[in-house]
């Protein structure tokens, strides 16, 4: 209806390889940018910063991350969780040790460790495919949890086993510690979520993106074709790690405050696949829709009762919620498999059709 | 870029010299625009200079002269376009053939015009060009366009249209004095050169090589362009055959003369696809694609949710009542023009959006009559659908409908500088700025259509209304009377009861009878949708035409049409007054339609005389037997007892009652 | 335009025209015991049509997956542009030249037609993760480059209309066309074709054969054919080798071949 | 030096010096193992017949037990909770089929795989609000369960089996036995068997895809029951059962997705492997808790060098 | 239709998506007193009773009394699960009108504990959280009485050494807790006991997915045969442990739980093998206490209680429960009359908290005399350091087994100064309490 898209015609293939082919992609476009850096950032409060838009979007970079591996290059992976661990606790050590290095810096380098253990546990994928994978990433997870534990180096041997956030300066800015605003923290997370989000979707729309999407699709014909499986499924499990582990360094900085290993178990882990799963493998999209549902949904299902003025024990509250979760997952891999991303695809298609139905 | 030399500030008389004056005022702006490796390839007018340049020079080289004929065959290609004015830049003469026509037919042409070369799309074309080489000496050589296959072909008489070009560019990296030359040339002209042969496709006999001038064709192409409003921010998708006039006129020539752009569509099939993608300003097409526009459209609503359909169709309902209205600027209420906003943004953009309509502003039919329901359907949705009458002999124009003068049943006034009559034997008759010179090697012709004081006789029957508006009846030599001497004319009858989508064709008698009388074809889609949506079952064709509920219908929509006639002081008396409908559908497999699904009157009157017999004879019913030709090619007979209705006359007063209701 | 496709430099593999491409020769393989290939050798001349034929489980597609590296051999050697190998990865077959098509259509089925063939080109396309990452530039430079490579492929395979459409929605005459233009954007000196018109009805059949002789035609493009259909195969290659048990039992013309006993038996079904 | 001796020597000398509890030590590790192998085999008999990674298993387990428990905490008598229970998980079975399993035919593996965290999630939340959080005791007693204990003085050291223990081993041990019969003998367990390779083939034998699929699912509930009742006879029955299901994926990859021998097998094998390595590696040298992952990294290490697993066939690609 | 359903899913999820929370209203006369609650997830067994006791002491609390000097106490849950990231969002959504946080997990604890300097909030975590959170110099906001876990562990060697820690030298001590901060909170204190009573300190962890199965630590147990085991067990791995102590043969008078080890409901599923199994506990159940009847007749009897089964009332972590939110009111009701205002808002309870004088007196007043021992706070003094007592597990219910135990409150007040420094120096720039010169 919206979707007017006569009249839009590429006279050269740089435009027809542009992001928004439509016009009206890039105005919708324009409008989410505009939400959320300005209207979202002046208008929430300290609740909805903490509980609503800082962690949808970390945990949609989470999810972008994964679904690099899982979506783009078909490698299913459980391990996200430690992954993210890993861009935590590197983080960590990063700041500590070099107190005056720029958090952004350390961020980005976080990332590096984490594509770096990333690479090592994707090293079996040439030979393990499918569920198997899927279980031995599982050993990812489990080990790495497990040293975070126990490698008390990492946590630099805090009694508690827990790396707490040091307060961070950036440009005379507070940005991590717990003296630091919500208003600045969702800034740095939005900036670095853009950027992760620039990069991976120029990486997925590019030759590496296609070389993936061939390996996933079908690993034989790929080969034939003449690509080399285990490098372009290291360079997925790289790019996977990297941004996992950012998402993880923002997660603990820029968010938690602090956190535990187990933190990074599975149950998180499992979130994050959620995440990817409900909002749609192999779109960029879905990782953003997928967060705000998964993340978004349960925040308001536990004030929804005490808004309309329910009293509602607590329990009950969070035993329904837990229940409309599995429920609704289970309700969308029916209703669209290909999770919410394509169900805008369909909606946005419809838009192009309207009024036909199709 | 070419230079302005001793032509400047001189009105063009010629397409080159247009294309020298666009390569300078319009030098960056696209000229022509081709779907082609999945984007829309594009050249300014600049660009557009140089390889029409290039190739004419390459011509020339080749050493084609004026006077020379060059056929073109094939597909809207721009390099075919680039040849019309590659080749009149030579002053030589462009004839455009049909690129579906036969080996058979295309052979004549290319004999009768005399072509030394060819300029052809592609290898079949190329194929067939080789297949009756030897029944046209005096074709030399054949140039194409896309290379695809030909490798292997002997290359000593066949060349590709780039090589052309790139002779042409040779030549002029050789010797800078030939483009000087060769835009001399081009401004040497005086408008009197032979502009273009367009071969008429005749219903009867062989085609015609309809003379138009350059400085004619010139002139009509500028007058109709300011009647339009056309100007270089004009866009138009060129997809009707290259060598009907429509193509010729619409395309070529006012494009040239307004710089508008002209874009190709990737092939025959993607039409819609690209019509939406470019989203033209200008449009044209025969009342028949509209028709099958809309009857997608409301196929394609069919498969909506209620709730869409509801909407839909109430947005349609609103566009009815105000739409056309709003178009012509006329006062319409508050509410209305809200309704009307709101069902744009809902039903009207979006709809014209998928049709790739939304940015015309002027769109034309013309051919056939038009349906009135269907031509303000377009019309309410915001579309400047408008009506001409043209011929190839008039270079299209004869009459045109003004912006806020649009009337379904007519085609307007006559053309800026046309003049329009109507003979005592009711035929349409006119003189126009772009009017033909005469068929080429047909004098005989040629005196048979043009008259004594100038007037080219159209053939066709025509009345004007009492707004002066021209109104196209039918063949002039089909117009008959009935026994009390009114006119009766058939076709106009056939296309008002055709107009009822229920209908899909009908044949008229009268000619020399008592009364008018109708044989009728349902339409199988419609009325079998009708038949579920009540539950009536059927099994066939047959069956459901024959059905009482079927004949009720039919009824109403003859009467409506009674009622219509009614109103007409001249049509009053052709009120059916019987009809039967048709035990089987009329089939172009059986003879009784052309190819191009128009009715064999003749044929029909011959095969079916018991049934016409019946009809006048006053009986209601009657046993016939036909043979049929299935689609697999056997034959077979069916048979049946047709029903035959009486209706009741209007009478011709019926304009004040109706102003009464 | 398609004009520029008679220039490419395809089959700029330094082999004359007419001169041995590929030598197969003593090649056994075996897998677990079995033999599916044993002592074959034959050789593929560059610029012809060869055809490999042979009845159900004659080994013929074990062939095709030893000559691109998919199956490694356990005796003979295989000399290629006129070098002797033994063994290598399918991958590294495809940076020598060798492309193929499958017998079961082996498309990337969530991907369009245009990305498909566009993946072809990925072993030529070089620019890493870094310019990558930021797409505008050098990447988008590389890959408008071969999209233009690859959209003359589509218009040679006449698939315009299908460009976007997700290859998984398309019948099989189509994707069997789309994998050809897959192997053909690899701009191989040799192209193996297993079973192309394997389930087509005849059209398609025709329309593939054409593309196949165009292909050889317009490009030189050397090919290897495994076919059914022994019209198609008779009208098709210049040369024919037939297999029969992993044994080649003929090789020759597709006259001799039509003629040869051992062939006649071999189809016949005459017992061993 | 120091360090290859811990690792490659000392152990072993730990070993023999006592072999009592060496003995002990692999008994536990039998017991888990059987656990283990019982969970596998749920999800490979899911698996073989529908190609669902269910990993929905380990709640299912909590869930059986939850049920049985409540039932008797409810009044009824704990022989007559047991069939309720079955009952319940029949339900379970039919209702997951009609819900889940039936819409989502067809849909990709991972899908699937979604689906049954959807499931696990769902049956968290609603066991927990039927049941309560609480810790709950198994009814080991009023089943008939024997609760004392053998011991034994090997080597002149101590020995100890308790006797639910034992009961699970051989529980588990015919459980495992009458699900072999059925699934080699009966024409609805070849039927599930041929499911695995063959929709069609599976349905040529008359009997509908979605009558087998209720079947496997309540058989796998039937599994989770006897799983239930050994585990919660050990530990008590609470949602924190829920993560032994992680422990029955390496097994998984061990033994192959498939194979009901490998589902046995490998849990038996990790089971005793992860407990050895534990006490006598990962106490001494890595802290503990190396249960978490052992397994996990010990199946990698394995896949590595058989991809298809100790009980798959060797993996000819094809094209 | 499905394509309706589909939008219509979608269009209900951006809905939501869209709403902004805004907590509703909070009416004048009353303080909001929310806890973040658990009772889901797996240590809901354990948090359930905890909840009921805390809950039902406040109801009772206002129907009785009409709340503190009148004001109705709101007391609210908001449900973590366990979960520190559902505990910081409960954080987050009450912080704007509570006068405390009340985060029941370490690792909530550990989160928020930072926060409430700059969101100016009281957390009160009895006898749980940070042990050196008793420096209240350091940690101005949060406050454990009247027992830190160092408290626990020094009354723990205390008992087992009969007051004469020199007793343990050469002993062999293992702690068997939860891999998880909770569980190694103490390990510093043994840590410095050990080193200077000559004791060998053993740590066994327990991991969280292996609470249920600890056949691994109790085979090294066996290996390593301690003369004590202690444990720091946390909801299903206090059953867990103390059935792999009876198979083991761990002899039960030498194994001794904190006071969340304490728990009746995880020794029910033991039974009689448990039975001499101990835990240290500041809280002492007490069913003929007069504030017991009171609840009985004010909460339970009226049916306006979660509790299940009536019977429950006496178990250890009801009352329990029951003596938290007692503290909270006495921190309120102190803070209204050092203010005089009835409201209380964040900032009076700091005082009302800091400024605790639960004597034997004020214990008998409340009518919990037996239920605690004594204690009062001050601003460097977050603690209170209370004393406790071993309740012993008699097959049915916990009785109280031994006199009242005291913690080694210097040892434990050096060791708390130097985590609290390190704490504050890892955090810097971190606010300390310069007014306080106590």
């Amino acid at each position: 209806m919206f979707y007017r898209i006569s009249g839009q015609f590429k006279t050269d293939y740089r435009s027809d390889h542009a992001l928004f082919r439509v016009r009206q992609d890039a105005v919708l476009m324009g409008i989410i940018l505009l939400f959320a850096w300005v209207i979202f950032p002046f208008t929430a409060n300290e609740f909805v910063f903490q509980a609503l838009l800082i962690p949808v979007l970390i945990y949609s970079l989470a999810a972008l991350g994964l679904n690099i591996l899982t979506g783009y290059a078909g490698q299913l992976s459980l391990g996200t969780g430690a992954f993210m661990g890993v861009g935590a606790y590197a983080c960590y050590k990063l700041v500590t040790i070099f107190p005056e290095m720029n958090l952004l810096v350390a961020i980005g380098l976080s990332g590096f460790f984490a594509a770096a253990v990333g690479v090592a546990f994707g090293l079996p994928s040439l030979r393990i495919k499918g569920f198997y994978l899927a279980i031995a990433t599982l050993a990812a997870q489990f080990f790495l949890v497990w040293l975070f534990e126990k490698w008390a180096w990492l946590y630099n041997y805090n009694a508690s086993g827990a790396i707490q956030v040091p307060t961070i300066d950036m440009f005379g800015i507070r940005v991590a510690g717990p003296t630091a605003s919500s208003f600045v923290q969702y800034y740095f997370v939005l900036f670095v979520v853009t950027i992760m989000t620039i990069f991976a979707i120029n990486i997925t729309r590019g030759h590496i993106g296609r070389t993936w999407k061939a390996v996933r699709d079908m690993d034989i014909a790929a080969e034939l074709v003449g690509i080399n499986l285990l490098r372009s499924k290291l360079i997925a499990f790289a790019v996977s790690s990297y941004i996992v582990g950012v998402s993880g360094a923002l997660f603990v900085f820029l968010w938690r405050g602090a956190a535990e290993p187990n933190l990074f178990d599975i149950p998180l882990s499992f979130r994050v696949l959620f995440i990817a799963i409900i909002g749609g493998l192999g779109s960029i999209l879905g990782n953003y829709l997928g967060a705000i549902l998964i993340v978004a949904l349960p925040v308001i299902l536990n004030i929804l009762p005490e808004m309309v003025g329910l009293e509602i024990n607590a329990a009950v509250v969070e035993h329904l919620n837990i229940m409309i979760i599995g429920a609704l997952i289970i309700a969308v891999l029916i209703i669209e498999p290909h999770g919410l991303a394509r169900f805008w695809a369909i909606i946005r298609e419809k838009l192009i059709m309207w009024p036909f139905p199709h | 870029m070419p230079s302005t030399g001793s032509n400047a500030g001189r009105v063009p008389v010629t397409f080159p010299q247009y294309l020298l004056l666009n390569a300078n005022r319009f030098a960056d702006r696209t000229a022509m625009r081709h779907k082609d490796m999945g984007i829309w390839q594009s050249w300014s007018w600049k660009e557009q200079f140089e390889e029409v340049r290039a190739f004419s020079l390459g011509l020339q080289e080749k050493g084609l002269k004026a006077g020379d004929k060059v056929a073109i065959v094939g597909a809207n290609r721009p390099r075919l376009y680039w040849t019309f004015c590659s080749v009149q830049a030579l002053g030589a003469i462009p004839v455009p053939v049909y690129a579906d026509a036969v080996a058979e037919e295309m052979a004549y042409v290319l004999n009768h015009a005399g072509t030394k070369l060819a300029v052809v799309q592609d290898q079949e074309q190329v194929d067939k060009l080789l297949s009756f080489s030897d029944d046209i000496p005096e074709l030399k050589d054949i140039i194409y366009d896309e290379p695809r296959g030909l490798r292997d072909y002997d290359h000593t008489h066949l060349q590709s249209f780039a090589d052309i070009q790139e002779i042409g560019r040779g030549v002029l990296a050789a010797d800078s004095s030939r483009a000087a030359a060769w835009e001399q040339a081009i401004n040497d002209a005086d408008g009197d050169e032979i502009s273009v042969f367009l071969y008429t496709s005749g219903t009867t006999g062989r085609s015609k090589g309809v003379i138009l001038k350059a400085g004619n064709s010139v002139k009509a192409a500028e007058d109709t362009a300011k009647f339009d409003h056309l100007t270089e921010n004009d866009s138009v998708l060129a997809y009707l055959p290259l060598a009907w006039v429509g193509d010729h006129y619409l395309n070529y020539a006012q494009g040239y003369v307004s710089g508008l752009c002209m874009a190709c569509p990737e092939s025959q099939e993607t039409v819609q696809h690209d019509l939406r993608e470019i989203g033209p300003t200008f449009y044209f097409a025969p009342p028949r694609v509209f028709e099958g526009l809309l009857t997608s459209v409301m196929i394609r609503m069919e498969d909506a949710g209620t709730l869409k359909k509801k909407m839909f169709h109430h947005f349609l309902g609103v566009a009815k009542k105000y739409g056309e209205a709003i178009l012509e600027g006329r006062p319409v209420s508050l509410l209305g023009r809200i309704s009307y906003g709101l069902g744009n943004i809902l039903v009207y953009g979006p709809l014209k959006n998928t049709l790739g309509f939304s940015n015309i502003r002027t769109a034309y039919t013309a051919g056939e009559a038009i349906g009135p329901d269907l031509f303000s359907f377009f019309r309410s949705l915001g579309i400047n659908l408008k009506q001409l009458y043209g011929q190839t002999e008039a270079f299209l124009y004869v009459t045109a409908q003004k912006d806020g003068e649009i009337h379904a049943d007519t085609v307007g006034k006559a053309a800026p500088d046309v003049e329009i009559r109507i003979s005592d034997d009711g035929e349409v008759q006119f003189k126009s700025p772009g009017m033909f010179v005469g068929y080429y090697a047909d004098d005989e012709k040629t005196k048979e259509t043009v008259t004594e004081d100038g007037f080219v006789k159209t053939g066709d029957a025509g009345i004007f209304d009492s707004r002066g508006d021209l109104k196209i009846i039918d063949r002039a030599k089909d117009v008959g009377k009935l026994v009390n001497g009114s006119l009766f004319a058939p076709k106009y009858i056939e296309n008002k009861l055709k107009f009822f989508p229920n209908i899909r064709e009908c044949v008229a008698f009268g000619d020399g009878r008592e009364f008018c009388s109708v044989f009728l074809n349902i339409d199988l889609v419609a009325v079998g949708n009708w038949a579920e949506r009540n539950n009536i079952s059927y099994g066939s064709y047959q069956e459901l035409a024959g059905l009482p509920q079927v004949y009720e219908m039919m009824t109403e929509h003859v009467d409506q049409v009674n009622r219509d006639l009614s109103n007409e002081p001249m049509m009053a008396d052709s009120q059916i007054k019987r009809f039967l409908v048709l035990h089987k559908e009329l089939d172009a497999d059986d003879g009784e339609l052309t190819r191009t699904q128009k009715v064999r009157r003749s044929f029909i009157a011959e095969r079916y005389a018991p049934l016409i017999e019946a009809l006048y004879d006053g009986s209601t019913e009657k046993f016939v037997e036909t043979e049929v030709t299935y689609e697999d090619g056997r034959k077979g007979r069916i048979s049946a007892t047709v029903q035959i209705r009486d209706m009741d006359v209007h009478p011709a007063s019926s304009v004040t009652r109706e102003a009464a209701e | 335009m398609a004009d520029t496709i008679q220039s490419s430099p395809w089959t700029d593999d330094g082999i004359d025209p007419g001169a041995v491409l590929l030598n197969v020769d003593n090649i056994s393989l075996s897998f677990g015991g079995v033999k599916a290939i044993s002592d074959i050798s034959f050789d593929v001349c560059k610029g012809e049509i060869r055809a490999i034929i042979g009845p159900n489980g004659a080994g013929k597609t074990s062939m095709l997956n030893v000559i691109n590296g998919f199956y490694q051999p356990q005796e003979g050697t295989i000399m290629f542009r006129g070098k002797e190998r033994r063994s290598m990865k399918p991958h590294q077959a495809v940076g020598q030249g060798i492309a193929r098509t499958f017998q079961n259509v082996a498309l990337f089925k969530g991907m369009s037609t245009l990305d498909n063939i566009m993946a072809g080109r990925s072993v030529m396309m070089k620019r890493n993760l870094f310019w990558q990452l930021l797409w505008h530039g050098p990447a988008l430079n590389e890959e408008i480059e071969h999209r233009e490579k690859v959209e003359e492929i589509i218009d040679f395979l006449e698939i315009k209309h299908i460009r976007r459409t997700p290859v998984g929605n398309l019948p099989y005459g189509l994707q069997k066309r789309v994998e050809l233009g897959r192997a053909l954007a690899m701009e191989p000196s040799l192209l193996l074709l297993d079973e192309p018109m394997a389930g087509m009805n005849l059209e398609e059949k025709e329309d593939m054969s054409r593309f196949v002789l165009d292909v050889n035609q317009q490009f030189g493009t050397t090919i290897a054919l495994i076919e059914h259909d022994m019209g198609v195969v008779m009208d098709l290659s210049d040369r024919v080798v037939v297999l029969d048990y992993g044994k080649k039992i003929a090789d020759g013309t597709p006259d001799e071949v039509r003629n040869n006993q051992d062939v006649i038996d071999a189809y016949l079904g005459v017992p061993h | 030096m120091e360090f290859l001796n811990n690792v490659f020597v000392a152990p072993f000398q730990d070993m023999a010096a006592a072999p009592d509890f060496f003995m002990q030590v692999v008994w536990e590790g039998l017991v888990s193992g059987v656990l283990y192998a019982l969970i596998a085999l749920g999800f490979v008999l899911i698996y073989k017949s529908s190609r669902i990674f269910n990993f929905a298993q380990g709640i299912m387990v909590v869930f059986a037990a939850l049920t049985l428990v409540g039932l008797h905490e409810m009044g009824v008598p704990a022989l007559l909770a047991v069939p309720l229970t079955l009952g319940v998980m029949f339900l379970l079975a039919v209702a997951i089929e009609r819900v889940v399993l039936r819409p989502l035919v067809n849909q990709p593996d991972i899908i699937l795989f979604m689906a049954t965290i959807g499931i696990t999630l769902f049956l968290i939340g609603f066991g927990e609000m039927i049941f309560g959080g609480e810790n709950k005791v198994m009814i080991t007693e009023q089943l008939g369960i024997p609760t004392g204990s053998f011991e034994f003085e090997p080597f002149g050291g101590f020995l100890l089996i308790e006797q639910k223990d034992l009961t699970a081993v051989v529980g588990a041990g015919v459980l495992v036995l009458v699900l072999l019969l059925f699934l080699n003998r009966s024409k609805m367990g070849r039927a599930i068997r041929a499911l695995g390779d063959d929709h069609q083939a599976a349905l040529s034998v008359g009997i509908s895809l979605s009558t087998i699929w209720v079947l496997v699912w309540f058989i796998a509930g039937i599994i989770a029951l006897a799983t239930g009742i050994v585990w919660g006879a050990r530990a008590g029955v609470s949602f924190a059962l829920e993560v032994i299901a992680y422990k029955a994926l390496p097994v998984l990859m061990l033994g192959g997705l498939e194979s009901v021998t490998g589902a046995i097998v490998g849990g038996l094998a990790i089971g005793v492997l992860e407990k050895l390595f534990e006490i006598y590696w990962g106490q001494p040298l890595l802290g503990g808790n190396t249960e978490t992952w052992f397994a996990f990294v010990f199946a990698l290490i394995v896949l590595l060098f058989r991809p298809q697993g100790l009980f798959g066939e060797k993996i000819i690609e094809r094209v | 239709m499905k394509t309706y359903l589909k939008t219509a899913m979608l269009g209900a999820a951006l809905g939501l998506g869209t709403m902004v929370a805004m907590p509703a209203a909070n009416a004048e006369d009353t303080i909001y007193a929310p806890n973040l609650s658990y009772r889901t997830g797996p240590f809901a067994a354990t948090g359930i009773p905890l909840m009921n006791g805390q809950r039902d002491y406040i109801m009772m609390l206002n129907e009785r009394d009409g709340g503190i000097n009148g004001v109705k106490i709101e007391y609210d849950e908001c449900e973590t699960g366990y979960s520190t990231e559902k505990g910081v969002e409960c954080y987050e959504k009450t912080k704007s009108k509570a006068v405390v946080t009340q985060p029941w997990s370490t690792g909530i604890t550990l989160q928020v504990l930072p926060k409430t300097n700059v969101d100016k909030i009281p957390i009160l975590a009895p006898g749980y959280g940070f042990s050196p959170m008793a420096n209240g110099k350091v940690f101005q906001w949060a406050f454990n009485p009247p027992a830190s876990y160092w408290d626990g562990a020094s009354m723990m060697l205390n008992y087992v050494s009969d007051g004469d820690l020199d007793t343990l030298k050469g002993k062999k001590i293992a702690l068997l807790h939860l891999d998880h901060p909770f569980g190694k909170e103490p390990i510093p204190l043994f840590e410095a006991m050990a080193d200077k009573h000559g004791f060998e300190f053993l740590p066994i962890p327990v991991g969280l997915k292996e609470m249920q199965n600890q056949s691994a630590q109790w085979l090294q147990i066996r290996r390593e045969k301690p003369d004590y085991v202690l444990m720091w067990g946390w909801g299903a791995m206090n059953a867990g442990a103390i059935t792999e102590a009876v198979k083991t043969r761990y002899p039960m008078d030498q194994f001794i739980g904190i006071w969340w080890s304490g728990h009746d409901g995880d020794l029910k599923t033991v039974g009689d093998k448990g039975k001499g199994y101990k835990s240290i506990s500041w809280s002492v159940p007490v069913a003929d206490a007069p504030v017991m009847a009171d609840i009985k007749k004010y909460v339970v009897d009226p049916g306006n209680s979660l509790m299940e089964d009536p019977a429950d009332i006496n178990s250890v972590f009801y009352q329990r429960g029951i003596l938290i939110s007692m503290i909270l009111a006495e921190g309120i009701r102190g803070a209204q009359e050092h203010f005089d205002t009835k409201n209380v808002n964040a900032e009076q309870l700091r005082w009302g908290l800091e400024n605790l004088k639960i004597d034997d007196d004020r214990i008998a007043e409340l009518g919990m005399t037996g239920m605690i021992a004594p204690f009062s706070t001050s601003c460097a003094d977050h603690t209170g350091h209370a004393g406790g007592w071993i309740l012993e597990w008699d097959g049915s219910k916990f009785a109280p087994a031994s006199d009242k135990l005291t913690a080694d409150a210097d040892a434990i007040a050096v060791l708390e100064e130097v985590k609290a420094m390190e704490y504050a120096e890892a955090n810097k720039p971190w606010p300390i309490n310069e007014e306080c010169n106590m």
